[in-house]
């Protein structure tokens, strides 16, 4: 050690940072990314994450397949994507700065694991020569840290064996990164002990490993001077990290405190979407429960059953089982039941990419059932907007006694963001009354009660749970007789019914909020979107203002039915553009709808529209940039 | 829902009988199991409202319609999914699911043995026609080798299933079979299966005069039924016969048709239906008409284990022991937050 | 008997006649009707007919719910509908009359059987007052004929019980009916020795009831001249009556001959669908297997394991089972593998109205998919069509390599017309090959097999069945590399193989006949339909064209793609309009692609359009007529 | 598809081989079971081009892939009915079917009993890991009460399926259980559900070491081995114990465990695969872990039944040597015709 190790300087000052962790599947880079995260939200950071992460539990070790990845965006200032190009990327083995090298802008950092650059993972990956000596590297700022070794030496006085202590080198790699861009050490430290805390041993390593890697930083005097983010300004509240799928759950859990209605699950795992089933698993204490059924038809009518006991009833899944859950949505539309199915959309079609984000199956949600079957369709813009959706969508299913579509995806799912927390009494009230007396008297003067009277403003049909003397009564999905529910094959009813279930969910229009819309004077290119891609959108058009092109941004919150207003708000724009991560499903709606000729910019390859990307189409849209195909990633 | 007459009696079966017109087919034996549910449930101490009936999708399944109960008559195949997350949300309420052969074997096979294997207080009535009523007759995974259907105008070639064995198969712990000529026989079987706690499917021999007339003729018609068919007693050797001249012994394992005379009574099989092991009442269920010319009907099983809505419940109760009950202001807070003044 | 009877009267010749046989679903009026349509076809009327049945097998015997009608439209030119109102009624029960007597116009024939009038019958479905002795039926002819009994009494001297005698009393109405309208004796004669051969007591029944109908039409005097629609000028040909769904089985077994293929059709039993599987399990010997399979998903399975394995491969259902099937047909979207859906529509949504036509799964047929999943939806528009619409989706199917749905509906299915029987001999060839030889080479020089190596013109992959050596392969759903089908998690090939099978279904549009055409100078509105609107369609724009409407009519034979040139076509019209059994669901289709703004005329109302209802939405639309309220059926 | 080194001899494992990299965890008992499978088919008389492996989703169902033969990688719980479809309509090709316990029992079970009972000529191997591998460990159909898995933090309530009670209640005609640490047991079972024309159930105990890692030691250590784990032959009486000193006796028509020197070899269970009665393998396969500490590996059942695809194609013949080869013009001339000149 040198004197300057011990000199305290003054950290360089960036107004943000992204920095994209890669290593093989096995190297717990997701973990990793995971805790750098947590520590800059800690220091106040603005921040956003993409997590990327193979099919196979484990690919094979070394191999490009196997390669897991992680991005964080960290700021001083509002942001809103985990950044189109990583500043640093971290390549824990070959495979890792392979696939990852082209992400990286010329210039950028790149710092390897150099102790898994031997011949077998070279191999491995198909590189024939050492990318560190030919002029693969060229052009970056390179630092080749023998991670492995210097984890194990930093372990070697632990009792613990050298493959262990070598699992720990994520650990290094992490306290390195930390020290260059100032993280505090204690929160870290604190959670592995936290996490660990029933194995010593690895407590142990872990916290080595990771002081190791922050002293290499400092020492090694080749990083020059350590950077720093500041804290973004944030309003003032309590914050803290979240993800998509925890949101959810957590506001699956406050619409049933909100509705003062048990909650009930019925789900099938799937990738995804699975996370939401776990999460809410833990939550019994609120009287929430969860089953996992034998299939996504099972699980969807096990939440149709609920749902007519009285319970607030959900069902999760991805698209595979939203195309299955088809016909049974069907049958809670046609006996107009509350409950509310969550699609985390994943790459399709078919088993597709698993686990890759995609928002491809809006058609599916508005369309995917036999018959004129019209329900509301929600869709949640950010991670931490995941938990308002899950209380929206709870709201509309129980005040309009019906299904609603609330739309996910991978992205939203595993992606995370600061979230200031809500006040728990600003939260609305969405409880609604059981039916607990007769509505109707016959010509005998007998107290009667008709399940299919509706309610004359929301169009809603009364809600009687088993329990209730009085109104005992059977519902089903043949045609029903309008007020009294029987059935009726009687050709004007059923004409008549289908208007009464189209106005019901019609009218709901009047009932919500939105478009999310930033618009400005004279505007003469709309930018309209729906679900995870509000971020890049939203990025987008603020670089294109900053570039002077007259942009205003909507972003719909409700797809079915559509935000009143909005196709005399597209009417007045000359273009309207619509990004999506598909091949132009809203634009087909929005065309329908409004006859406006708004034009798709699609991408279709399991990950989320960078912003730049999205200035670039809208610069094209208004005849200022070269055409670019989006769709095949060429420029991603 | 227009009720002329109001009554107020539960153990007048119309109390239990709805408004609307039941529209089986004339002769239909779906009649003889409504008489016999709306008949058993003036028997028992349940209240209408906290009866549900849920069924999914053929003539058997329009049931719920004629029941004063609650109701679901859903989609094919489905029932049993969607009474175990009513019963699941509801451990308080009494749910029966009732379905065909083709509704409950065939598109709803897969919940029906999960909802028996998780043991869900479900009392489940398979009205088994070994035919598809509703959609004018092909045949069933019941049908028997060499049907003639619509569907199948050469005969059928599939071997049919014997839902007493699937049942026990897949774990159920109350198995039971009854027909639709004997009302009283169904009473008591509906009323032991009601009274189960756990998953209880009860087999109901039906006929359907329309499209599969007589299929249970040659061991039900009168000069015939007691030689064929068999009455399961509990603790009870297992004799029958006109002179209860004939018996059931366990023969290597397998149950078979013996004369009282030959063996002796004490070599016969006591019937017991709390065995642990479902394995006798397998071997008692694979007496069949095509097997051994006989057939048995009663309670084949019925033994006492966890039963799945409890389960749910009590660890709901746990958790709130444990965790107290939930705040919600807590959950938001309780990952690592940070303070911005 | 008087001596008029005897004497030969000259039958008063009409152009058409529409009859509606009523009566109790076990009176066997379905049956019924089926006789007076065949013997109309081989007397050479065109005609088309209406069948409607309750969904119940036999619903209470003399209740409203348990009334079974049968329309037929016979005429001496040709025509398109079953008619818009009957000329004729036979009402078999109270029960009948009350249903169907406001479908009668005014001055209308009424034929009663009056034994059916007692009390009990009358109370059942609800008449207070004999319909016959108050004023009712005043403005009708009306011809109260004691059926019940002139049947018993005319079977007086057969060996029959009185009860089973009563049963003929159909055959005596169809007699009666016979007679009125100059119809042969010796096809029904036959026709009942046929049918009822093996049970001489009931041909000796049902042929003593029948020719006393006929004879009482002829004796009684009240009747008047019998009537007489001549033959219908027709082309030379052969000509048979044929259903929908029997026609749809024809083609399947045509396709396969013409494919040169197997025929394998995985089903499972549903309304209307049901017969399809039905008539094609009568036809082993020509190689068709059929596979009554546990549920409609294993059905769809079934299908794409017969597929794989290199047979023509089907799977037939109605709404219900194809929501259930979406899963199943993304799978085969992503194999790239041929197979054809059929949906055969009918009420909805949930169980909807099982037993009645509706058209509202178009979108579900276009969209009920996860993922971007895109095919083929080709639409049948007539009975006989059924047979073209089979063969040409199996085209489809083979040629690229993809699944393909083919909608017919409830009307279709169960509706028939005369059909003049196309020379086999001109029916397309549709064999394709399959792959027998490897079609790449490696790096080595080592022959190789690509399962996605495309044909450049139809971008179709290669068909490679098992049993051949040398292709062996392995295919699934997960996203494949392009050209090899390995698996792969490429970012960009997933975006380029979403191209791919996106243009490769893009491009069948340069493939594809139509749309059916109607055009004139000067049109300014145009009409565009789909499916079994045609024969409405064609009527009403005649009747339109008639009144000097400039219309013009255009009827798409396929949904996907739409057909080429069609949003010019469109783009000419000052109106367009799209009657749909649906609230308008092509309608968004055509708005979304080509910016027209179409306008929906919507019936749900479980019955197909009459020709005058469209009469009337075309002049509203033409500024002619008072708006008319066609979903709720209040015209109709 | 790109192989670099092509191998012609179907004897040499290679040839059986895929040119995909195989991509389960490190350790996983996927790759025992894959091996055994190439192993077992250098000794088959087949070709490579006439079979075909078809699988649903999760870790197990992603073996087609390795094997160098046609192959399908389907959807989630779907194989056995696509197998169905290909196998009717080409009952020349030897169809595998291969999926986890969760694919096959739970979202697949429907199709799997349905397969079993109509006694389609599939070879079905069921990877029984007891937890959803390929989703991250939640709880499964065969898991054992109490786990705490991802989906059931405070344990799961739900009593497992005995997959081999389910079979023989589905009327499978062929059922055996092997583990994926016996390469030669597996090869051996292998074959004979091969072999077996109609429809052959094969359970393989499997160890998921990343989410239930050694679910099988208590019965598959190697010390434990030979004291719980009873290897069926047919014809012999059933035996084990390091010392052979231990047999299963039918008593009170139950599988139960006793000490030879207590009762006599004769006193033994003869295991017998081909009794036409499901009833015995059903009390065999009734023995576990749980209920008596030993578990049966092996051949339960091995009987002859008419096969179901054979039946559909001997419909075929005779429809054609009744009605005489499809002539597609007289099908449309079939009903009544006229004729306008
Ligand atoms: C998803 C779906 N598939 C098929 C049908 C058609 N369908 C209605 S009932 C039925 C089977 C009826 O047989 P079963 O369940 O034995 O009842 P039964 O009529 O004999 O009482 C079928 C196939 C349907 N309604 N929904
Ligand atoms: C329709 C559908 N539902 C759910 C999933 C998610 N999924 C994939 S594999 C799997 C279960 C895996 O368990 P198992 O079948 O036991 O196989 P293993 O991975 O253990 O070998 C699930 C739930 C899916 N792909 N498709
Ligand atoms: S079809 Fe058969 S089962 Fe259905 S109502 Fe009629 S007689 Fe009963
Ligand atoms: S998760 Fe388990 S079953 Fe799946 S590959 Fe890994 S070890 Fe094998
Ligand atoms: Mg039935
Ligand atoms: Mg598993």
């Amino acid at each position: 050690m040198t004197d300057t190790a011990s000199r305290p300087v003054e950290p360089d000052v960036l107004d943000r940072v992204v920095i994209r962790f890669a290593g093989d599947s096995g190297d717990g880079m997701q973990l990793t990314g995971d805790r750098f995260t947590s520590a800059s939200a800690l220091a106040g950071n603005d921040l956003a994450t993409l997590p990327e992460f193979p099919a196979e539990i484990r690919a094979p070790q070394g191999t490009l397949a196997g390669v897991s990845a992680f991005q964080v965006h960290i700021s001083d200032h509002d942001i809103h994507t985990p950044g189109d190009a990583p500043d640093v990327l971290v390549a824990m083995n070959p495979a890792a700065l392979k696939s990852q090298l082209d992400r990286l802008p010329m210039g950028g950092t790149v710092i390897l694991n150099g102790d898994a650059f031997d011949e077998r993972n070279l191999t491995k990956c198909g590189y024939e020569v050492d990318p560190r000596s030919d002029d693969t590297l060229t052009g970056y700022r390179v630092h080749d840290v023998p991670m492995t070794s210097l984890t194990v030496g930093a372990t070697a006085d632990l009792d613990v064996k050298k493959r262990d202590a070598e699992r720990s080198k994520n650990f290094f790699a992490l306290g390195l990164v930390s020290w260059m861009f100032s993280r505090p050490l204690e929160p870290t430290l604190e959670w592995i002990e936290d996490k660990f805390g029933k194995r010593p041993e690895v407590v142990a390593a872990n916290t080595a490993a990771f002081k190791a890697g922050h002293a290499y930083g400092e020492t090694a005097e080749v990083f020059g001077n350590p950077k720093k983010v500041e804290a973004a300004p944030q309003e003032p509240g309590t914050y803290t990290n979240i993800m998509g799928n925890q949101a959810l759950a957590w506001g699956m859990v406050a619409a049933g405190q909100l509705a003062k209605l048990p909650v009930f699950l019925g789900s099938y795992p799937i990738t995804p979407a699975s996370d939401i089933l776990h999460e809410l698993s833990n939550h019994k204490n609120f009287g929430v429960r969860t089953f996992q059924a034998e299939d996504e038809i099972a699980a969807a009518g096990s939440a149709v059953g609920a749902a007519f006991g009285g319970h607030l009833a959900f069902t999760t899944s991805s698209g595979p089982g939203i195309a299955l859950k088809g016909e049974t949505i069907g049958l809670a539309v046609s006996m107009e039941l509350p409950m509310v199915i969550i699609d985390v959309q994943r790459g399709g079609p078919s088993t597709g990419l698993p686990t890759k984000t995609e928002a491809s199956d809006l058609m599916l949600a508005l369309h995917g059932r036999h018959g004129e079957a019209p329900m509301p369709v929600v869709a949640a813009h950010s991670p931490s907007d995941c938990f308002f959706a899950a209380i929206e969508a709870s709201r509309l299913a129980l005040k309009y006694r019906t299904p609603v579509l609330l739309m996910t995806d991978g992205y939203l799912a595993t992606g995370s963001e600061p979230w200031k927390l809500p006040d728990v009494a600003d939260l609305p009230d969405i409880s609604v009354e059981f039916a607990t007396e007769p509505n109707m008297t016959d010509e005998d003067g007998n107290a009667q009660f008709w399940p299919f009277l509706r309610d004359e403003t929301t169009l809603a049909r009364p809600w009687a749970v088993p329990g209730t003397p009085g109104l005992e009564h059977r519902i089903g999905g043949l045609e029903k007789a309008d007020g009294t529910g029987n059935v009726s094959y009687d050709p004007a009813n059923h004409g008549h019914m289908t208007d009464l279930r189209e106005a019901k969910v019609a009218g709901i229009a009047a009932d919500i909020s939105g478009p999310v819309t930033d618009l400005i004077d004279g505007a003469s290119i709309a930018v309209v979107g729906w679900g995870s891609t509000l971020g890049s959108i939203t990025s987008a058009v603020d670089r294109c203002r900053a570039q002077g092109l007259p942009v205003d941004r909507i972003h719909l919150t409700h797809l079915a039915p559509m935000h009143t207003g909005l196709g005399d708000l597209l009417s007045r724009y000359e273009t309207v553009l619509v990004p999506e991560l598909n091949k132009g499903q809203l634009v087909k709606v929005l065309r329908a709808e409004y006859l406006v000729d708004a034009k798709p910019i699609s991408k279709v390859i399991g990950l989320p529209f960078t912003a730049s990307e999205l200035v670039e189409a809208i610069r094209t849209a208004a005849g200022l940039a070269p055409t670019i195909d989006l769709t095949n990633g060429a420029s991603a | 829902m227009t009720a002329t007459e109001v009554i107020l009696d539960p153990t007048k079966r119309g109390y239990w009988t709805s408004d609307q017109d039941v529209r089986w087919c004339p002769g239909c034996g779906d009649y003889g199991i409504l008489a016999a549910m709306q008949m058993m449930h003036t028997d028992l101490d349940v209240k209408r409202e906290d009866t549900v009936f849920v069924s999914g999708i053929g003539c058997a399944a329009r049931f719920p319609y004629y029941m004063s109960t609650y109701g679901m008559h859903s989609i094919h195949g489905r029932a049993p999914a969607i009474a175990t997350g009513l019963a699941v949300a509801r451990p308080d309420l009494h749910v029966w699911v009732v379905g065909g052969d083709g509704d409950m074997l065939s598109i709803g096979g897969n919940h029906l043995i999960h909802a028996l294997r998780r043991n869900v207080n479900l009392t489940i009535l398979l009205f088994n026609n070994r035919i598809y009523g509703l959609t004018k007759g092909q045949y069933s995974p019941t049908s028997e080798v060499g049907k003639v259907t619509k569907s199948t105008p050469h005969g059928s070639i599939d071997p049919p299933f014997n839902p007493i064995s699937v049942a026990l198969g897949a774990g159920a712990t109350f198995v039971a079979r009854t027909h639709d000529l004997d009302r009283k026989h169904m009473m008591a079987t509906f009323k032991r299966a009601h009274e189960h706690r756990g998953a209880a499917l009860v087999e109901i021999f039906q006929n359907c005069n329309v499209f599969n007339d007589g299929a249970y003729d040659n061991i039900l018609k009168r000069d015939v039924r007691s030689d064929k068919l068999i009455d399961l007693t509990h603790g009870e050797p297992i004799v029958f016969g006109a002179e209860g001249d004939k018996g059931i012994m366990l023969v290597d394992g397998e149950a078979t048709v013996v004369n009282v005379a030959d063996v002796g009574t004490d070599a016969l099989l006591v019937h017991d239906e709390t065995r642990p092991e479902p394995t006798v009442p397998f071997a008692i269920g694979r007496l069949t008409e095509e097997s051994s010319g006989v057939t048995p009907v009663g309670v084949f099983r019925s033994v006492q284990a966890p039963e799945y809505t409890s389960a749910v419940n009590d660890q709901l109760v746990a958790a709130n022991a444990e965790q107290g009950p939930g705040d919600l202001d807590a959950l938001l807070r309780s990952g690592a937050t940070w303070t911005v003044d």
